[in-house]
């Protein structure tokens, strides 16, 4: 192709992105767009599947069986949030095989939240509550975004999200509601996942690289600092209500700006914890390694099996 | 209270309930992402069918438990489930071939629980029915894909077999709770399953390419609430919470 | 070596036993005599090192630190013995290597009471008392067995085990003791570990072999029935104290023979369990092979540190 | 009470506690029996000093709690361990790994709280500190085979190395009641022992042909009650008896 060729079907998919068109597999795309994509939509995957291990942590010690059904049912959906944009992302060229590859090396990302140890059952209060509370608040955009797929397969999770979230919350209430040993371990939780939630929404806007382009293709429609000062906004209000305290001593209501200002974000630790070095990088990695090296025969037998069947069939059609 | 019909539900409730923690420590870290959710999925279903019988199980006990006291404040030696329930997750072989002898089981049991005259177990089997139904598709096809797959997996889908087997015989047991309530037409007959349940498990063998083992001898205890020395290890996490903040809200 | 001679050996060789005299691994001994107490004294090595499993599994879970530190001790004592009824089974001309692989293929046996389980602290209680108390009554004996290594090994051994029986009487004590809760374990315990105890002193005299010859080497003073006779009369007055039941319904004092007379043992579950079949047999000598397998990367590490140690050395002698 | 005070020792007996919990973990399953017999010794000594730990802070708690109390009757977050205690068992070169990095440090601690002016802790040092030289005889001495063995044993063990490593300078962290503790000439200015543990550490590393990891950065939270998520089920086990039959002798 010519460059002028590539030059007008960029113009025409920049125009269709502008009138809010969807791009789908199948359409021709800028080289850039379909990398994008790819990292950015297989790093939103493996943080559904990362994201399965602090909650999974706690599935045989929940305090109740409502909330161990509870639990399992949620850790299911993200297992099926991973499967779809596995499945989404596998449009674009890449295999499901490749990505692990990928997060398995540490080549991929997933959300640095999941570094962090669930270490007390408030924790699998504070996850729904604060980290699904800022994955939606970085999703419920992506609902519109120019890639049909992945648009289509937020709209579900974001759905789903919404529900996890409120029952985040419902757990945070019933431990502030119930002894003072439970509201402690409510407030401890909270003290040790508020600013890692905040980094959540990723580095300043200073330091934050794509956004432009992001922007452009609808990947992004607010900043990173404006994401995280509406959850902020969002989030004190319900902190009140469960009569907890945010663990930030900065923070108060700014009434000229009707938004909240807060304290310093420790970004060494945001930094320390994306480059590999958090408190469980290494164990979540070694879990999902184990998990894919464990049932390599388990996989292998599967295809054996089904082209063992294929076979059977044919012959049976001679 | 009536104290056979209780314990009668304890012994159903207390398979799934065991049954179920097993599948649900492997959460997240399954072969593959589509086994991962049919296991958890598994757990999940279970757990449900749990609530059920607990929550009967409080309402004829009358004493202010609730399903939770009945689910996890028991010593060990009180859990009734059969051995077979409680075999760790050796690997995944193991793992199907649990829940395969059991699913089995557990469909048969169900199918004839549901013509029980009492109304409550037999609507909790009526509605788990069409979720064993599927456990067991599950299973049985993943006996025969790993039975009949490669040569590693044969030959680890016939040690867990042959491993696990010694456990079957103990599911046609019957208890003293058991044959009362089969008496007042509540219970299943259990003996009675056992020719089906070994038919149709060794059909599915063969169509796995297994060979079906022959011993003799067979362990059984557990509906007598004598374990193996797993159960213990999985009873402290199960019951860690409700043991460590006692009479609390969840 | 001509027949006449090796018959003169023989005899000189029974007559020193006769006197009472120590033979020793240098010494001439006739082969049966040698394969007799490999698989005698290598059997109860196994016993030692099986029997750790059943009690190592209460270990992370004793109720108290001061249960705790006794049981590590004792359990670390049965290595202890292992380590020297292997060493002294080594001076018969088999490696430790070779007994173990017959252990770990099912070709030696080990005392069938430890493939029952553990099930609750309890039986941390009736381990000690029962089965170290009926092992007591067997091994005092061997202490003035024929065979030099082997009866010291003994003399050790016995101290100790009879050290761990009544350490393992005052875990019962203090749970008949204690609350009712406590006192129903230990009674349900009692009625677990009874008859398997009662098994372990052997075979009736009816049904064992090896008998006539074991008298004559001084494997054996008594017969089975006899030290079962010896166990259940000195142990049935201890349940007493305890305020325990002997689960038997037919156990009743014989003015007469001045000793108790009890009911039938379920044989056909003691040959179940000799054969492999009873409730832990797999999982007791899977433990062990994991042990061993799993271990084998050290040991191999162990032996090639040594070798490159001893070329240093050499070279540096040079 | 001596709020400092009891927080040090807790501080100091979790340590040994956890760490000895960890190693009772193998008894019956070490490669040989004469590990197996070492590190089951490792385990006795650890708790025993626990024991010693613990009845003293019982007695300047003075609220009626008792050793087992303190021990086995807190809440996960009031263990003050150091995350490298709690790590598992992952293979033999993460246990003697493990125990090598702490045994270090115990060693070059104990020294030091010998001359507290707490004679209770003097002498539990002073008693203590005969074990553990012997324990980090056994752990350098097994880091140096595994490190200079085979291959395959030297890269298991470099690995460990390298993963646990991470773990070591929480060590040298001061709590307040470390802090306070130093004040009173009653506990060990750890951050003083830091040079002496990496020199040492280093020495026994080079002569295993072992390469000293580089990285900067480090994990801590142990000592201020937040762990990885190891302890859970560690603390599950530890406590079942405890919270399973509350206030009973044993």
């Amino acid at each position: 192709m010519s460059e002028e060729q590539v030059r007008s079907l960029e113009k025409q998919f920049d125009e269709r992105i502008e009138r809010d068109e969807k791009i789908e597999p199948k359409d021709w795309m800028p080289e850039k767009y379909r990398k994008t994509h790819i990292r950015q939509m297989s790093q939103h995957a493996h943080s559904e599947i990362v994201g399965m291990l602090p909650e999974g942590n706690w599935i045989t010690r929940a305090p109740s069986l409502r909330r161990k059904v509870a639990l399992l049912a949620k850790v299911q959906d993200e297992a099926g949030h991973g499967l779809y944009l596995y499945s989404a992302t596998e449009t674009l060229g890449i295999s499901r095989e490749e990505m692990y590859e990928q997060l398995h090396t540490g080549k991929a990302k997933y959300s640095s939240i999941f570094n962090y140890p669930t270490v007390t059952w408030a924790d699998m209060g504070t996850v729904g509550w604060l980290v699904d509370g800022a994955a939606i608040i970085n999703q419920v955009p992506l609902c519109s975004t120019s890639f049909g797929p992945y648009a289509r397969a937020m709209v579900r999770v974001c759905k789903e999200e919404s529900f996890h979230q409120r029952q985040g919350y419902e757990i945070m209430l019933k431990l502030c509601k119930g002894t003072p040993e439970q509201k402690d371990m409510a407030q401890d939780a909270l003290n040790r996942w508020w600013w890692p939630s905040l980094m959540m929404l990723g580095p300043t806007d200073a330091e934050s690289v794509h956004t432009e382009q992001s922007m452009k293709w609808k990947l992004k429609r607010k900043s990173n600092d404006e994401l995280r000062q509406q959850f902020i906004d969002q989030t004190v209000p319900q902190a009140d209500i469960l009569g907890l305290s945010i663990p930030d001593k900065d923070l108060k209501w700014n009434e000229e700006r009707q938004s909240y200002d807060f304290g310093e974000i420790n970004w060494d630790e945001f930094w320390q914890v994306v480059k590999g070095h958090g408190p469980m990088n290494k164990e979540r990695i070694k879990a999902r390694v184990n998990a894919w090296e464990g049932g390599e025969w388990v996989r292998d037998a599967a295809m054996a099996y089904a082209s063992k069947n294929q076979e059977r069939k044919e012959k049976q059609a001679v | 209270m009536n104290t056979n019909l209780y314990n009668y539900i304890l012994g159903i409730a207390d398979n799934s309930l065991i049954l179920g923690q097993r599948m649900g420590e492997l959460c997240g870290h399954g072969p593959n992402l589509e086994t991962d959710i049919a296991c958890t999925n598994i757990s999940l279903d279970l757990f449900g069918q749990v609530r059920g019988y607990f929550q009967y199980a409080a309402k004829i006990a009358n004493d202010g438990r609730t399903e939770d006291d009945i689910a996890m404040l028991r010593k060990e030696r009180d859990y009734l489930n059969v051995l077979l329930a409680e075999q760790p997750n050796t690997d995944f072989a193991y793992t199907i071939g649990r829940q395969f002898l059991f699913d089995v089981y557990h469909l048969l049991f169900l199918t004839e629980l549901e013509k029980s005259k009492d109304l409550t177990l037999s609507a909790i089997a009526k509605k788990s029915i069409k979720e064993v139904r599927y456990h067991q598709r599950f299973s049985s096809d993943w006996v025969k894909r790993l039975g009949d797959g490669t040569e590693e997996s044969h030959s680890k889908m016939q040690q867990a077999i042959n491993d696990l087997w010694t456990y079957t015989d103990e599911l046609f047991h019957q208890t003293e709770a058991d044959k009362a309530m089969v008496e007042e037409g509540i219970g299943v007959d259990v003996t009675k399953l056992k020719k089906d349940y070994y038919e149709k498990v060794s059909t599915i063998l063969e169509q796995a390419t297994l060979e079906i083992p022959e011993s003799k001898y067979f362990q059984k205890g557990g509906k007598e609430g004598i374990h193996t020395e797993h159960l213990g290890f999985l009873l402290s996490e199960l019951q860690y919470m409700q043991r460590a903040y006692p009479n609390m809200d969840w």
